[in-house]
């Protein structure tokens, strides 16, 4: 009776133990970042199989969101602005060697197009392949931004093999990177495609790991067990940056933490009620001791967004008083537990926001307690993040805390347009119209000319901050954990890839 | 013997019943709108709009009425047709199998484990009841059942991954990435097994059976090997059965923690994303599993200690 | 040859280890209840300038992440989860306790349905019950702990009725209905001196493991809401800065390591 | 004869109360010593120090001398090697004795392989002769507790003695046992003699020592008043306890039966049946009960005496026949008393709030209970403490004294001495009688003691006849 226990106790502990320590040093690249990979369907994991190199788009963005060629090698644009027309690279070729030809990828397009994402939104006529290596996209109006739309993770080309209708049922990309072992929702692997058509990658094997929990993230960097780490805690930053056994790198990203004001409600419909709301935030304090970057927000753009962020504009301030005063202006007295009260009714909202991004609920417990420094009662709602549409669309939001993604296409004009559109945005306006700013958003799709387009931006810029339909709050800071053992390695501002085509192991 | 499994039975069947509804009728009252918690769960908080949930509503028959819809799903359950998960797309019963299988794994080198730690450390100290191991132990065991599992983890993946440098933190491709978390949820069920088997271990050695043991001229270890082992190994492996339960919170922690693709994990994220069909199988699933895991534990009892009438 | 005829004195007067749990407790309940009386720092005041300072003479316990005090909140998150973990072991004793007297007393039918019903709650997944009924009403302490007393009245149930089952049965009880006894009399004289001090025992371990399944659901981010302080939530929002302010971490898991010490002191057997 | 077993000044000590004092006494080959006395007297103490088995919180000093070898009391650790080899220890409680897990067959032989060092089946071998030869072979593959107390008890015994023990030492090993059972326990002990051991017995059953013959020694509080040959000693005892003792024996009882006592019956039961788990315990049982009749029932342990008790008192149904109690006389005048007299009153409160109770229920009358209290010899203070601290023999007085509270009509009294010392039981049962015949009170009597049966009742059934 008691020998079987003591060999079965004995083989379990020899099988854990055989494995391989650590997997460090044997020149895999272990990335590990917080996406799960919920299935093959670019629109809900793309992003995971084009930051890993294994798929490509017709057209990529470089470090100023400025387009440059990708599967499509060369492009023009007729003279009406309707007919784009795109040379394919000569020798692409799918990891299944199928020829990365126009009908493949009219096929893919096509197919991207009946999802939900930035490219059903375009005003696209048909796709048709011309030739064999030249393809025509036909609008039914002129849309500057097409090409940014091309290069939209969910606009990815997979070989006609890949798909069953328009359903995915495997990965079959051209990108550097070849797919070998896949178990969603938690990891897959990638080795080097031999005969990519572009530059070959120095890195041979790589692996990726969904994990969830930003403190495991940021110890399997501290004890080597991965070599790329993306995004890290405001915490873990302060302390790895500390630690020699990794290096840290951090810049600013496109996308910005925001408060989503329902204009409609009659104690936010009036201009100063918002401006006050903005002048209660001490977005300095708050950067400082809780996202722990010096990313305050003066402006809804961040300076990483170039073109789009205006220097000269005057700054968002921190001015208590001053909000006091523009709320008592509008006729609100503090009540007795120092909430105001106008003939009877307190000014008491309510603040929806979500934890999947984890500094949010913190930053909204900070809003809390400021916005009750000057007599506004928060109630904080955190729930799943689709309850912000959801009460958009209803009209029964009051104000939504959340950290908009403006590099979803290398150029912020798509966002812009479906979030400041004339009648708002799920994660834009709402209930706030301002002619002008409607006029110069539509006529900056029309043009192409720099100068002109830099005014009307200006312009569009100079109304959110005046009117504050959204009031900004922080500039996101994306930071990344890497193994000194590992160099080339970067963070694209546009999280569009890990670069691990860049990377190379330190002699 | 019969009469236990045929027990174990109609508690499967009664399980399988209770679970269906009460998730069931659960699923229905879920505030927030289906649809855009799908879309959410789906395409993920920057994509999510009002446009990607009117095509997950088309998409599903969302208002069924619900007698009608409850006739369904009972018709399926019979079937084991699961039907597929909202959010992947996958077949539930493909999804919860591997996610299963994770977790299984997890939990079978977590009881293992907790086998080896607990009940021998218990034993020696029913030996000597109120001797210093006996004392220590008592602190010892509280001290871990006040630590939430994730200060455990937090302090197991500092001892041995950051400072010792044994084994990695987190990933599931090969066995060195089980220890961590299996030792975590193996020192929270050892926490209590230990103190398990020390009662039983001190009142089997008080029985008169024992005392007659030593009286035949049995030495301490001939009468331990001979009469405690086994009867102190009922009440041990009976108490196995009752620990699935507390297992199950454990899981869920450890796997968020650990990045382990476990059921409880997936289990969460199904409840927050509301993808019914999911959270249905699984928990159906579970509740067998339950069942048939308590008739193991029922079997191996009956093995070592065929007497009929234990309740 | 083995029962000794000299009977040992029994363990007479109140044990050492439960008046220690006891000690304890009161300690925690007073530190948790006296700035109700005395008042103390608002539990969610912020002060960022303050964020993760240490201990100091002027605030012995120091501050959290968002330089709020960290005693307002200890004291704040004891007074939840001591009333709600009372209010679980009640919600999940009373009913445990009447259906297991009411199955043994009854025995047939009742008995087998009762028992049933609490066989399948026992292989029904807890965790499942109480993320479904937080996600019902979401944001709401009650329902976790309504959820915990759902998963914990089987044990009660199941224990009672063992200990009332063969009690019922004996000789004493019997010589109780022939001399006239009603079954209130029963009741009070045969079954409940038994049970009380298996239900103080069961009881504490109960609190006890429902305050550490809320702290647990905490971490999925199922369990109280920020910036409502709860202990279990507390540990979760300082557990990033283990290492730049350990006190702030500490303070909490000592908190919940107290109680639990006292509450299963207080369990404890009189046996040592 | 050599001696086997010399013990010279043996005493116990708690802490520094001494609780037996010094004795010495010797134990030949071949024959049998018998340790006579009442609960409490000592007597099993000091077999427990000569084993060298007191409970931890005891001291024993004295010298024990084995076959030569000399072994000093107050060291018990010294004499555990004796265990199993030289001294047979026989457990009191044989279906507790035995691990509930383990076949019959194998708990004798592990005696015979670890003890004596025999190979595996060589032991088996000789463990399946030692279960033949005391008639048990088929209780072989069972477990404990599909044994019949007679098998388990030939099983616990070949289990101790497979160690090879010539010595054997019996602690009560008739305690609660059937008439039936107890001579199945002299006839395995006699054997034992036969073969060339040696037994040494401690019990309180005369009867028991009667028939082991052999040398008596009588302990009264500690100490041992009388010693010498059991026959001579029993037939003229010096010492007045052992008197009393002798006398105590209920086949040396006066009787008190009353014949032909013509009073109104106050139960007639007629054609009564009952079957229990399939065997037909008794049928067509006709039974008339006259005020302040005492009536008897023996029979082996099983055969259904106490289920009869219980059908007349309305407590189980019978299978059939009818049952007519005395008009008028109300539900609660119809009486228990059981045989394990702790089990009978509730165990965490006192006995006086029990009474209380029962007082207010009923509106009784406090001082009744007083005078009932002074009539059965039982003082007031026993009222403060729980049935756990107080002695058989003064609780089931109390519980009498209880029934009498009710002028009860009819009293079942199940057993009610087979747990208690003989001089208590004369007492206990001289009180019971007395106060039926003063207060005109029925009263069913059961017990396997057949002598007692026929020296107390007026009337006696005999179930197994019917």
């Amino acid at each position: 009776m008691i020998r079987t226990p003591t060999i079965l106790a004995a083989l379990a502990l020899a099988i854990s133990l055989s494995g391989p320590a650590k997997s460090a040093g044997d020149g895999v690249v272990d990335i590990v970042a917080p996406f799960e990979i919920k299935g093959m369907d670019p629109t809900t994991s793309g992003d995971v199989f084009l930051r890993m190199g294994i798929v490509e788009t017709l057209v990529e963005a470089d470090a100023e969101g400025r387009p440059i060629p990708a599967l499509a090698k060369a492009w023009s644009l007729s003279e009406d602005g309707k007919l784009w027309t795109f040379e394919l690279q000569p020798n692409a070729r799918f990891h299944d060697g199928a020829p990365v030809d126009a009908k493949a990828v009219a096929n893919a397009l096509e197919i991207a197009r009946g999802k939900p994402g930035l490219l059903s939104k375009t005003p696209i006529q048909s796709i048709d392949a011309v030739g064999d290596k030249q393809l025509t996209i036909r609008l039914t109006a002129p849309f500057a931004p097409l090409l940014a739309f091309l290069a939209e993770s969910r606009a990815q080309v997979l070989a006609p093999s890949a798909y069953t209708g328009s359903d995915v049922k495997a990965i079959i990309g051209s990108g550097p990177f070849k797919l070998t072992g896949f178990a969603p929702p938690q990891s897959l692997t990638v080795e080097r495609n031999p005969d990519y058509w572009g530059a070959k990658p120095q890195i041979e094997k790589a692996t990726y790991l969904s994990v969830s929990r930003a403190e495991t993230r940021a110890l399997m960097a501290e004890s080597g067990d991965a070599d790329y780490v993306f995004n890290l805690d405001p915490a873990s930053r302060t302390r790895l940056s500390k630690s020699n056994k990794v290096k840290v790198l951090s810049v600013s990203i496109p996308r910005s933490v925001m408060l989503k004001v329902n204009a409609g409600r009659d104690v936010l419909a009036d201009r100063k009620a918002r401006e006050a709301l903005s002048l209660a935030i001490d977005r300095e304090g708050l950067a400082v001791a809780v996202l722990r970057y010096p990313a305050a927000a003066t402006q809804l753009f961040p300076p990483s967004l170039g073109i789009w962020h205006d220097k000269d504009l005057p700054p968002l301030a921190y001015e208590p008083e001053k909000a006091k005063a523009l709320l008592a202006e509008l006729g609100w007295t503090p009540g007795a537990d120092g909430i105001l009260q106008k003939d009877g009714k307190p000014f008491a909202l309510t603040l929806t926001t979500y934890p999947d991004r984890p500094e949010l609920p913190l930053i909204a417990a900070v809003l809390q307690d400021q916005m009750a420094e000057i007599g506004v009662s928060l109630t904080i709602n955190s729930t799943n993040s689709s309850e912000i549409p959801a009460k958009h669309q209803d009209g029964s939001l009051d104000l939504g805390l959340m950290a908009r993604n403006f590099a979803l296409v290398p150029d912020p004009i798509g966002t812009m347009l479906t979030d400041y559109g004339p009648k708002g945005g799920d994660w834009g306006a709402m209930n706030w119209s301002n002619p002008d700013f409607d006029a110069a958003l539509s006529k900056l799709t029309r043009i192409a000319d720099a100068a002109e387009g830099a005014e009307l931006r200006r312009e569009a810029v100079a109304a959110i901050q005046n009117d504050l339909p959204v009031i900004p709050i922080a500039w996101y800071q994306q930071t990344v954990a890497i193994s000194p053992k590992l160099e080339g390695a970067g963070i694209d501002p546009y999280e569009r890839s890990f670069g691990l085509d860049k990377m190379r192991w330190a002699e | 013997m019969i009469r236990l499994l045929f027990g174990r039975l109609v508690q499967a069947a009664l399980v399988a019943l209770m679970v269906g509804l009460l998730t069931f009728v659960m699923t229905r009252f879920l505030p927030g709108d289906l649809a855009y918690r799908i879309a959410a769960g789906r395409y993920g908080y920057d994509i999510v709009d009002s446009a990607a949930a009117a095509k997950v509503a088309a998409e599903l028959s969302i208002n069924q009425p619900a007698l009608v819809a409850l006739g369904q799903w009972m018709f399926d359950l019979v079937r084991f047709e699961f039907g597929t998960s909202l959010i992947s797309g996958q077949p539930v019963w493909e999804e919860v199998s591997t996610q299963l299988g994770h977790t299984l794994k997890l939990a079978a080198v977590a009881i293992l484990l907790s086998l080896l730690i607990g009940p021998p450390l218990g034993i020696l100290a029913g030996l000597r009841p109120g001797g210093l191991l006996d004392r220590s132990l008592i602190l010892i065991s509280t001290g871990m059942r006040a630590l939430p599992q994730f200060v455990v983890g937090l302090g197991i993946i500092i001892i041995f991954s950051l400072t010792l440098g044994l084994f990695p933190v987190a990933g599931h491709d090969h066995p060195g990435h089980l220890v961590l978390p299996a030792l975590t949820l193996a020192l929270g069920l050892a926490a209590v097994s230990n103190r398990v088997a020390r009662d039983a271990m001190r009142s089997v050695s008080e029985t008169a059976f024992y005392t007659f043991g030593r009286t035949k001229g049995l030495s301490e270890w001939e009468v331990f090997r001979g009469h405690g082992l086994r009867n102190v190994a009922v009440p041990i492996i009976t108490y196995l059965g009752v620990q699935f339960v507390y297992l199950i919170e454990g899981v869920v922690v450890v796997e968020t923690l650990f990045a382990w693709p476990g059921i409880g994990h997936a289990l969460v994220h199904a409840i927050f994303g509301r993808d019914v069909p999911m959270i249905q199988g699984a928990a159906f699933i579970m509740g067998l599993l339950f069942v048939a895991l308590n008739a193991l534990v029922d079997a191996l009892c009956h093995l070592i200690d065929p007497r009929e009438r234990r309740t | 040859m083995t029962s000794p005829e000299y009977a040992l004195p029994r363990a007479t007067g109140f044990p050492v280890r439960r008046a220690a749990g006891l000690a304890i407790l009161g300690g925690l309940v007073l530190f948790a209840f006296l700035p109700l009386l005395f008042g103390g720092p608002d539990p969610l005041k912020q002060s960022l300038r303050l964020s993760l300072q240490g201990p100091s003479t002027a605030d012995w316990f120091g501050y959290d992440h968002l330089g709020r005090s960290m005693q307002a909140r200890l004291s704040a998150a004891l007074r939840l989860s001591l009333g709600l973990a009372l209010l679980s072991v009640v919600t999940a004793m009373v009913p445990g306790v009447l259906l297991g007297v009411a199955a043994a007393w009854r025995g047939g039918i009742i008995d087998r349905f009762i028992g049933g019903i609490s066989e399948a709650f026992l292989a029904l997944p807890g965790l499942l019950l109480v993320l479904m009924l937080t996600a019902i009403v979401p944001d709401n302490p009650l329902m976790l702990y309504l959820g915990i007393s759902l998963v914990l009245w089987v044990e009660y149930f199941r224990l009672t009725r063992a200990l009332s089952k063969p009690l019922l049965l004996s000789p004493s009880v019997e010589a109780s209905r022939l001399l006239g006894f009603g079954p209130w009399t029963i009741l009070r004289r045969h079954l409940w001196p038994e049970l009380a001090p298996m239900l103080v025992t069961v009881g504490s371990y109960g609190a006890a493991s429902a305050i550490m399944a809320i702290a647990a659901l905490g971490f999925v981010s199922v369990g109280v809401r920020p910036p409502t302080p709860e202990l279990g939530a507390m540990m979760i929002e300082l557990l990033p800065y283990y290492e730049e302010a350990p006190h702030a971490l500490l303070q909490p898991i000592l908190v919940i390591f107290l109680m639990v010490l006292a509450l299963q002191l207080i369990g404890a057997k009189e046996k040592p | 004869m050599n001696t086997v077993l010399k013990v010279t000044d043996a005493a116990v000590f708690a802490g520094n109360k001494q609780l037996v004092e010094p004795t010495s006494f010797e134990l030949a080959q071949g024959r049998v010593l018998t340790i006579v006395g009442e609960t409490g007297s000592g007597k099993s103490l000091l077999a427990q120090a000569v084993a060298g088995l007191l409970p931890d919180g005891l001291s024993a000093t004295g010298v024990a001398n084995l076959n030569g070898t000399h072994f000093d009391l107050a060291k018990p650790a010294s004499l555990r090697p004796l265990w199993g080899r030289t001294l047979g220890i026989l457990p009191q409680e044989p279906w507790l004795a035995l691990d509930p897990t383990m076949r019959a067959l194998d708990q004798v032989a592990e005696g015979h392989r670890l003890v004596r060092h025999l190979e595996r089946a060589a032991a088996l071998d000789e463990a399946r002769r030692d279960l033949k030869a005391l008639g048990v072979e088929d209780a072989e593959g069972k477990l404990p507790d599909q044994l019949s107390g007679g098998m388990a008890q030939r099983v616990a015994f070949a289990a101790a003695r497979a160690g090879g023990a010539r010595i054997v030492i019996a602690d009560e090993p008739t305690k609660g046992l059937d008439v039936a059972r107890r001579d199945d326990v002299i006839a395995l002990l006699m054997k034992e003699v036969e073969a060339g051991g040696s037994v040494l017995v401690i019990t309180h059953d005369l009867a028991l020592a009667r028939q082991m013959g052999g040398e008596i020694a009588v302990v009264l509080q500690g100490q041992v008043i009388e010693k010498g040959e059991t026959e001579a000693v029993l037939s003229n005892p010096s010492h007045d306890y052992t008197k009393r003792l002798i006398a105590a024996d209920p086949a040396n009882w006066t009787a008190m039966a009353r014949q032909g006592l013509q009073s109104e019956p106050i139960l007639v039961a007629d054609a009564l049946s009952k079957t229990r788990g399939g065997k037909l315990l008794f049928s067509g049982q006709n039974l008339k009960i006259h005020r302040g009749e005492i009536i008897g029932v023996s029979g082996p342990s099983g055969s259904g005496k106490s289920s009869l008790g219980d059908i007349l008192l309305g407590l189980i149904k019978p299978d059939d026949g009818v049952i007519a109690r005395l008009p008028g006389a109300a539900r609660h005048r119809f009486q228990k008393i059981y045989q394990d007299p702790p089990s009978s009153f509730p165990a965490r409160i006192t006995i006086g709030q029990n009474l209380d109770d029962l007082i207010r229920l009923h509106g009784l009358d406090r001082r009744i209970l007083s005078a009932l209290l002074k009539r059965l010899r039982l003082s007031e203070d026993l009222l403060q403490r729980r049935p756990s601290d107080v002695s058989g023999g003064e609780l089931q007085r109390l519980s009498i004294a209880r029934a009498m509270l009710l002028e009860p009509v009819f009293l079942f009294a199940d057993e009610p001495t087979s747990r208690l010392d003989p001089i208590t039981q004369q007492e206990t049962v001289d009180l019971l009688v007395e106060l039926a015949r003063e207060r005109d009170c029925a009263i069913l009597l059961t017990s396997h003691d057949k002598a007692l049966i026929d020296k107390t009742c007026d009337k006696v059934i005999d179930i197994a006849a019917a």
